[in-house]
């Protein structure tokens, strides 16, 4: 049996009292409580405060660049189906600037999860509105107030048909937890949005904000209902459902696509009479 | 001369490309020696295209200007074309074009082909005919091509092969053929594209990711039709940020990865070219060029990106750059460039163009069997619970896990980092793994490919040329060898790093050094003096987006006051 | 009276019987049917066949880029607010190469138009699978079927409050040219997605394929409707309605930004007064 | 020493930006010599971060290594720096801090500062005194800051600033302050960044498209801060590429528009570049420097990117490239850049670094009338019906007319085009187009702004260095005259083009030629290499993501065996 100790305790960089503290408890909680030793998992990420994550806990980790977290997990993910893969960063490198991956992950349907720790804001160079930034809101940036809409990743992954779709509280590290387990458990790609508070440069969403409106979805609720599950997506406001919000039985890019190979590529050996056949059929 | 150049023009779309192919091939398979260069338009239908075959009894290294078969698909190829005709040479039209040319067979086309879907098969006949092409072996052709679609069809379609053939026979215009030369049979018949992955598949290549692109995306073809027979996951992405990022994913997780781009997609790439470096992650980046800037002339050929891709990333890292200058070099670089990814961890470039990914040549098998073995990534680390990916070592290289594999946790990361893989701001680990690093240069710069000198060691002319430029260097040259010059070639197919000692010599024993390149800046010339301070005086350019021949070679060189 | 004759006719790089011919004539009626002369339009586009549009009618052009038509179109009307402003380019380009920027112009709704020449496949590089490209479809590039879920963006525009989001085809050109004009009318950032036979390389979804299925929305069709919009743009099967889906009232970009300029940028003159201030408030 | 170093040392979050910035601006106010470097962890709270004050009667060209008020707001920082306090230094930490330094300021901050939140306040008044700064000033400046929170919020402040001033003069230690210098009153206080965006807004910037990044973000935010006095739109990408293709759109249409990043994100720029090349649309891209590769260091600094600055892009075009030494340059060429880049209708780059962009500086308050008129583009083209955008020019240049104002027709294309704009395969249009645009290329290198020496023209030690390591190179050039050596400084405000006239027989009239820049291989060493074949044969290098200073200058020639 894997225990959360194993997954060990290091020294982070993050604000005292942010909300990331909390998405990480839940990450190790749910990777333990699925019983994974941390070799065989992979957490990719980005760049930014929440990208960081995958430092602060034994496992493999591939810290890439800022909004390119899917691709590499993906590949990853394809090269070695054994590994279990997840995504982790900000909401301004996976919506932000990853945005296009992010619509190209949720229609390949690699069986790998998605964890947005979601605070709203680009923590990391200090407080510039991001994607899910609300409309309105002043930054140094954005001094007149962000004049665009905010960015719904729910309420898209919905209507894109996205094969898991999840809303998190880092508040909430226990419902996190269980959500994050069903996200993995999950076979195709599973989106997690984490709410998560920043105490350095969101004045607004707050964890108080947060806490006084999310609610857990009842028991009874049918994830396989798409219309009801559009109109959770987009409830974002005086209450914010959490819970997995959708759900939907497709088959995985590597059931779709005949090469994707079912064991480790790094131990696949090349087949010479096969190569042969191949040069052949150049003449 | 001994050799044919048949042109085949007519618009995009019009199936020349498919004449082409087939008349290359047969030749071939008949044991002659071929290239192919191809012209076409950034179109699907109309435009004017050619597809031009030179084919001979001996080995065949440039497109020739000169055309000894001109098979016009339309009027347009007759206005624009016959006036590089030959003495000997004939033309093949439709018997509607309108031309007094007297070498002319006008072929009654519509008659031939029932329908139209007939056409290329028709023209097919008459030309094979024309270069006295053994009808049997288009007709095996014929069969394999639409065998799928029945015995009808394929009997359908040689019967209208034999019609054309037998309807030029009537109308008999002498055409001397050369004879195959026996010692030649059994060739493969690739394009540098092909060559290229042959190459990668020779390496066991099992990952690609790509995004379409003019005149790389034959890359990815030729790996995804094999990729079921030799186990190759290929991904088309959604952008060519995403294809490095996910080469990169795939190799970290130890697969053996390719991305195949041109300039503008690889622009894109090159923060992720930055990552390899950071990170240490093999990987094999192929850049097919084609004139820029921006979108430029997309179908066309050029070599102005190679400082672009000398220095593509932000930061400094070590990477080494091939240039293989035909099909053969196509196939060893690329297997070279995954040994050497692996081996250095670091990224490695095989840098083409237009003109050579899309002539095909004659080309002799591959020995596979005599191919060196390509390094791979370390399975079982023997102390995992200690292993560090970065751990410091005099070579620059530490031994690279694979995640997942053994309990070895494997730690990268794009920010500079310890030994274990963690984020650190430390100035002095800084200094060490930046050092780390920059020692794998001096280890690739061992293990240079030298430039191949042909020609004399004190020769009148020494022409310095890289990548596709190869062949006309050398048919300018063995041009004016026949003149009685003393000329010589010094082809570099690895362009980084450069090892001064392999080349100071040739220059300083040449009378006069001229840098034949397909750009307007001279960029391998500014590339020589930056690393030795020699001024290569002389410069032959090419920048219409055509590929170099060994006339404009000479007429370059005329121009210079060489010749 | 702008009349279609003062667009001109150009010579077309297109194969005879393409869709893109429908488009092109549709746009032109729309522009004369605005009254708008060419000096007053700027097509912006991409890479790929459609990309080629703006070379073929008379008008201010900016080529650039493949996937790279929004930000400069976006740009552009920010810098001139009196130009009428159309990013006309393929599905490869807008949703493929560009899904970030579509995202974010959605985000944005800047005063522009978004025609997407959506032939459901790469048509320039001859044939490969585009986000469009229905899944399970064969191409050179896919031989066992693209293993994708098609890229459904009028649903996704819907999802994410798209100001202006409608379906038109390339066979129905007066319907879509009427489309076209109450796109460039509608004030914010209106989506126009057109249905484009690809007679060389997509043999599935033909013009009689479209043609059997696309379906006028009836004269009693509310576009204010969410719900009935967000299913409307579901519908992509048996049936394929076009017209206008969705229509949403919402502030622009340029009203939402008080640094918006209210003329042309290149007529702007610098205010020596202030930079002195601006300089003093650096002490 | 007649200057003074102040290092402030602590946590990130605990303010020390804000004390350094208000003691700084107070000392230019009362009339001081500033100079500034920050030095900062990639994280918002915690870490160790320093923020060092350089200030006195002159002006200061460099960072100093040597301290001599340390002010220590944790005790790692008293840990770390002690060791550089100068025999004269003083060290200002909390009561609590366990060190038996003899000149220390115990201050009891607690009771000085009754909340928190005055605690900036409180360090702010001990520092004060302790470097004899008039309070008077800083009570100006709270009233400033604070002003918009209501008076009685200053008003405590200032009860704060005065009860730590009283403090620490009860504890009195010797410790003597330079005067300030009465002639150099009334300076600006202004960091690289500031600087650079005062010049574009000298310039009539009207567009910026962003997307965060370290170092370069302040030029946003310094845009944006003064966007609606001067009508400004910036706007925040959703990623580079949108950011740069965001700016040629609106430079097409008509604005004076630029984009600032650093190394990543200008990678993700590079297509774009080469589309502002095709198109021949102006852009001022400013690119800070930071260590790479990929993520590297992301607070610190290097010049490690002229190369693919350089060569960013693909395909063949003019560019030119600026790197400003110091504030001063910073406000003046991007003045010019925006001049140069519309004259040209190319990219220009101001290339600086982290180091530059957060170092403030006393500096002089720039002549604003006296600043040279900046080129626009063509608002009533003569002939509108006949205007072509690429029309053939002996320069190179066409002139640009902005669509919608004039009934011209402006078209611009990614593709090769023809004179009218319009997408073009012809081979000779090409040719013209490449040579077109070359052109300019003589035009940017014939306005080149020359290096500058300072020192001897036949010095022992020629020092030669680029962009921001200027002030160090002056004051190691300072110091090594003060012990009679003969050595000079050649320092070069613009990268490229280069005229070799300009440097050359500097080069050969100095003894030893010592390139310093902040790298690990030499980037600028190897392009007057490429460009001249002159090797220059000393390279002192730093790149542990730390500014050069005199002493590293000095440490590096002394390895070298040159002094
Ligand atoms: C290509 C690139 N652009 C910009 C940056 C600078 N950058 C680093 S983190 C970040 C934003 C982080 O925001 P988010 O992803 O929301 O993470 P958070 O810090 O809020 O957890 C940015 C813009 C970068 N590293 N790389
Ligand atoms: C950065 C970049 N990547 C790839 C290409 C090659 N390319 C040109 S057009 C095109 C696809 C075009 O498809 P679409 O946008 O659907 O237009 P269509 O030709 O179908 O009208 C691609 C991949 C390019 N020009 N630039
Ligand atoms: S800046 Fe915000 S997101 Fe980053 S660590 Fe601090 S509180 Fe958390
Ligand atoms: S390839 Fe397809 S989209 Fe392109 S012009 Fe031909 S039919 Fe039209
Ligand atoms: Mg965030
Ligand atoms: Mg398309």
């Amino acid at each position: 049996m894997v225990s959360i100790e194993d997954y060990g305790t290091f020294e982070t960089a993050w604000c005292p009292g942010c909300g990331n503290f909390g998405i990480l408890n839940a990450v190790k909680k749910a990777l333990a409580g699925l019983d994974l030793a941390p070799h065989q998992v992979l957490l990719v990420s980005g760049i930014g405060q929440a990208a960081k994550a995958p430092h602060y806990l034994k496992c493999n980790c591939f810290n890439g660049l800022h909004g390119r977290s899917l691709p590499p997990a993906q590949a990853a993910k394809l090269a070695n189906p054994e590994l279990t893969v997840i995504a982790e960063s900000g909401d301004g490198c996976h919506y932000g600037e990853g945005g296009n991956h992010f619509l190209a992950a949720i229609r390949r349907n690699v069986d790998i999860t998605m964890l947005a720790h979601d605070n709203q804001i680009y923590g990391l160079t200090k407080g510039q509105a991001s994607p899910t930034t609300m409309q309105g809101m002043k930054t140094k940036t954005q001094p007149y107030g962000n004049p665009s809409e905010s960015f719904n990743p729910v309420a898209t992954a919905v209507a894109m048909g996205c094969s898991f779709v999840a809303r998190g509280f880092a508040g909430e590290i226990d419902h996190l937890a269980g959500i994050i387990q069903a996200a993995v458990r999950h076979k195709g790609f599973s989106l997690v949005d984490i709410l998560q508070p920043c105490v350095s440069f969101n004045k607004v969403n707050t964890f108080a904000w947060y806490k006084e409106r999310v609610k857990k979805l009842p028991k009874r609720y049918n994830p396989a209902d798409r219309d009801k599950a559009m109109a959770t997506a987009q409830t974002f406001g005086d209450e914010i459902p959490i819970g997995v919000i959708y759900r939907r039985d497709r088959p995985t890019f590597a059931e779709n696509l005949p090469t994707a190979p079912r064991a480790p590529l790094a131990r696949q050996t090349p087949d010479p009479e096969a190569l042969r056949r191949v040069m052949d059929s150049y003449r | 001369m001994s050799d044919v150049n048949i042109l085949i023009g007519g618009e995009a779309g019009q199936g020349l490309q498919t004449v082409g192919e087939m008349i290359a091939k047969a030749l071939v398979r008949s044991g002659y020696e071929v290239h192919v260069s191809q012209d076409y338009l950034s179109r699907v239908r109309g435009g004017h295209n050619t597809f031009a075959v030179r084919f001979g009894p001996e080995r065949l290294l440039a497109p020739r200007e000169s055309v000894d078969v001109l098979v016009a698909l339309d009027a347009e190829t007759v206005t624009r074309h016959t006036a590089r005709l030959t003495s000997r040479g004939v033309i093949v039209a439709d018997e509607s074009v309108d031309t007094d040319h007297p070498r002319i067979f006008k072929v009654p086309f519509k008659s031939l082909a029932p329908k139209p879907i007939f056409a290329n098969t028709a023209a097919l006949g008459v030309l094979a005919s024309v270069v006295c092409e053994d009808l049997s072996v288009l007709e095996e052709m014929l069969a394999e091509a639409f065998g799928g679609k029945g015995e009808a069809v394929v009997a359908e379609n040689v019967k209208v092969l034999r019609a054309a053939a037998a309807w030029k026979e009537a109308h008999e215009k002498l055409f001397e053929c050369p004879a195959p030369s026996p010692g030649h049979a059994g060739r493969l018949c690739v394009n540098g594209n092909e060559a290229l992955a042959l190459g990668a598949m020779a390496a066991g290549v099992n990952f690609c990711a790509f995004y379409p692109m003019t005149p790389s995306t034959g890359v990815a073809l030729n790996l995804i039709a094999h990729s079921r027979e030799l186990g190759i996951v290929v991904e088309q992405a959604e952008d060519e940020i995403a294809a490095l990022n996910m080469v990169l994913g795939a190799s970290y997780a130890g697969a053996r990865a390719l991305v195949a781009t041109s300039g503008g997609g690889f622009a894109l790439m090159t923060e992720a070219v930055s990552l390899a470096g950071m990170t240490e992650t093999p990987a094999v980046i192929v850049v097919g060029m084609r004139p820029g800037p921006a979108t430029g002339l997309p179908t066309r050929t050029e070599q102005g990106e190679l400082w672009m891709v000398l220095h593509a990333g932000h930061g400094e890292f070590p990477r080494a750059i091939f240039a293989p200058g035909d099909p053969e070099d196509c196939f060893h670089l690329t297997h070279a460039a995954f040994d050497l990814a692996e081996r250095w961890q670091s990224p490695v470039f095989v840098l083409t163009d237009q003109y050579l990914a899309d002539s095909t040549r004659s080309v002799q098998p591959f020995d596979l069997a005599a191919l060196p073995p390509v390094a791979g990534p370390l399975l079982d680390p023997d102390d995992p619970a200690g292993y560090k990916r970065y751990a410091i070592t005099d070579s620059g290289v530490s031994p690279r896990a694979v995640p997942g594999l053994s309990p070895a946790l494997v730690v990268v990361d794009s920010d500079e980092h310890d030994e274990e893989g963690h984020i650190t701001e430390d100035h002095a680990v800084r200094v060490a793994m930046v050092d780390k690093r920059n020692r794998k240069h001096l280890g690739l710069a061992a293990a240079v490919r030298p430039p191949v000198l042909t020609g004399p060691e004190d020769a009148g002319i020494l022409l310095v040329c890289w990548g596709s430029t190869k062949g006309p260097a050398l048919e300018a040259r063995a041009r004016l060898a026949e003149q009685g010059r003393s000329v010589s070639v010094l082809h570099f197919s690895q362009v980084w790093p450069l090892d001064p000692g392999q080349f100071l010599p040739h220059f300083s024993r040449a009378k006069s050094v001229v840098c034949v390149e397909g750009n307007s800046t001279g960029h391998f010339a500014g590339l020589i003096r930056r690393q030795t301070g020699f001024a290569i005086p002389h410069l032959v350019p090419r920048y219409d987006g055509l590929p170099f021949t060994a006339d404009y070679i000479l007429a370059g060189l005329a121009r210079a006051g060489l010749i």
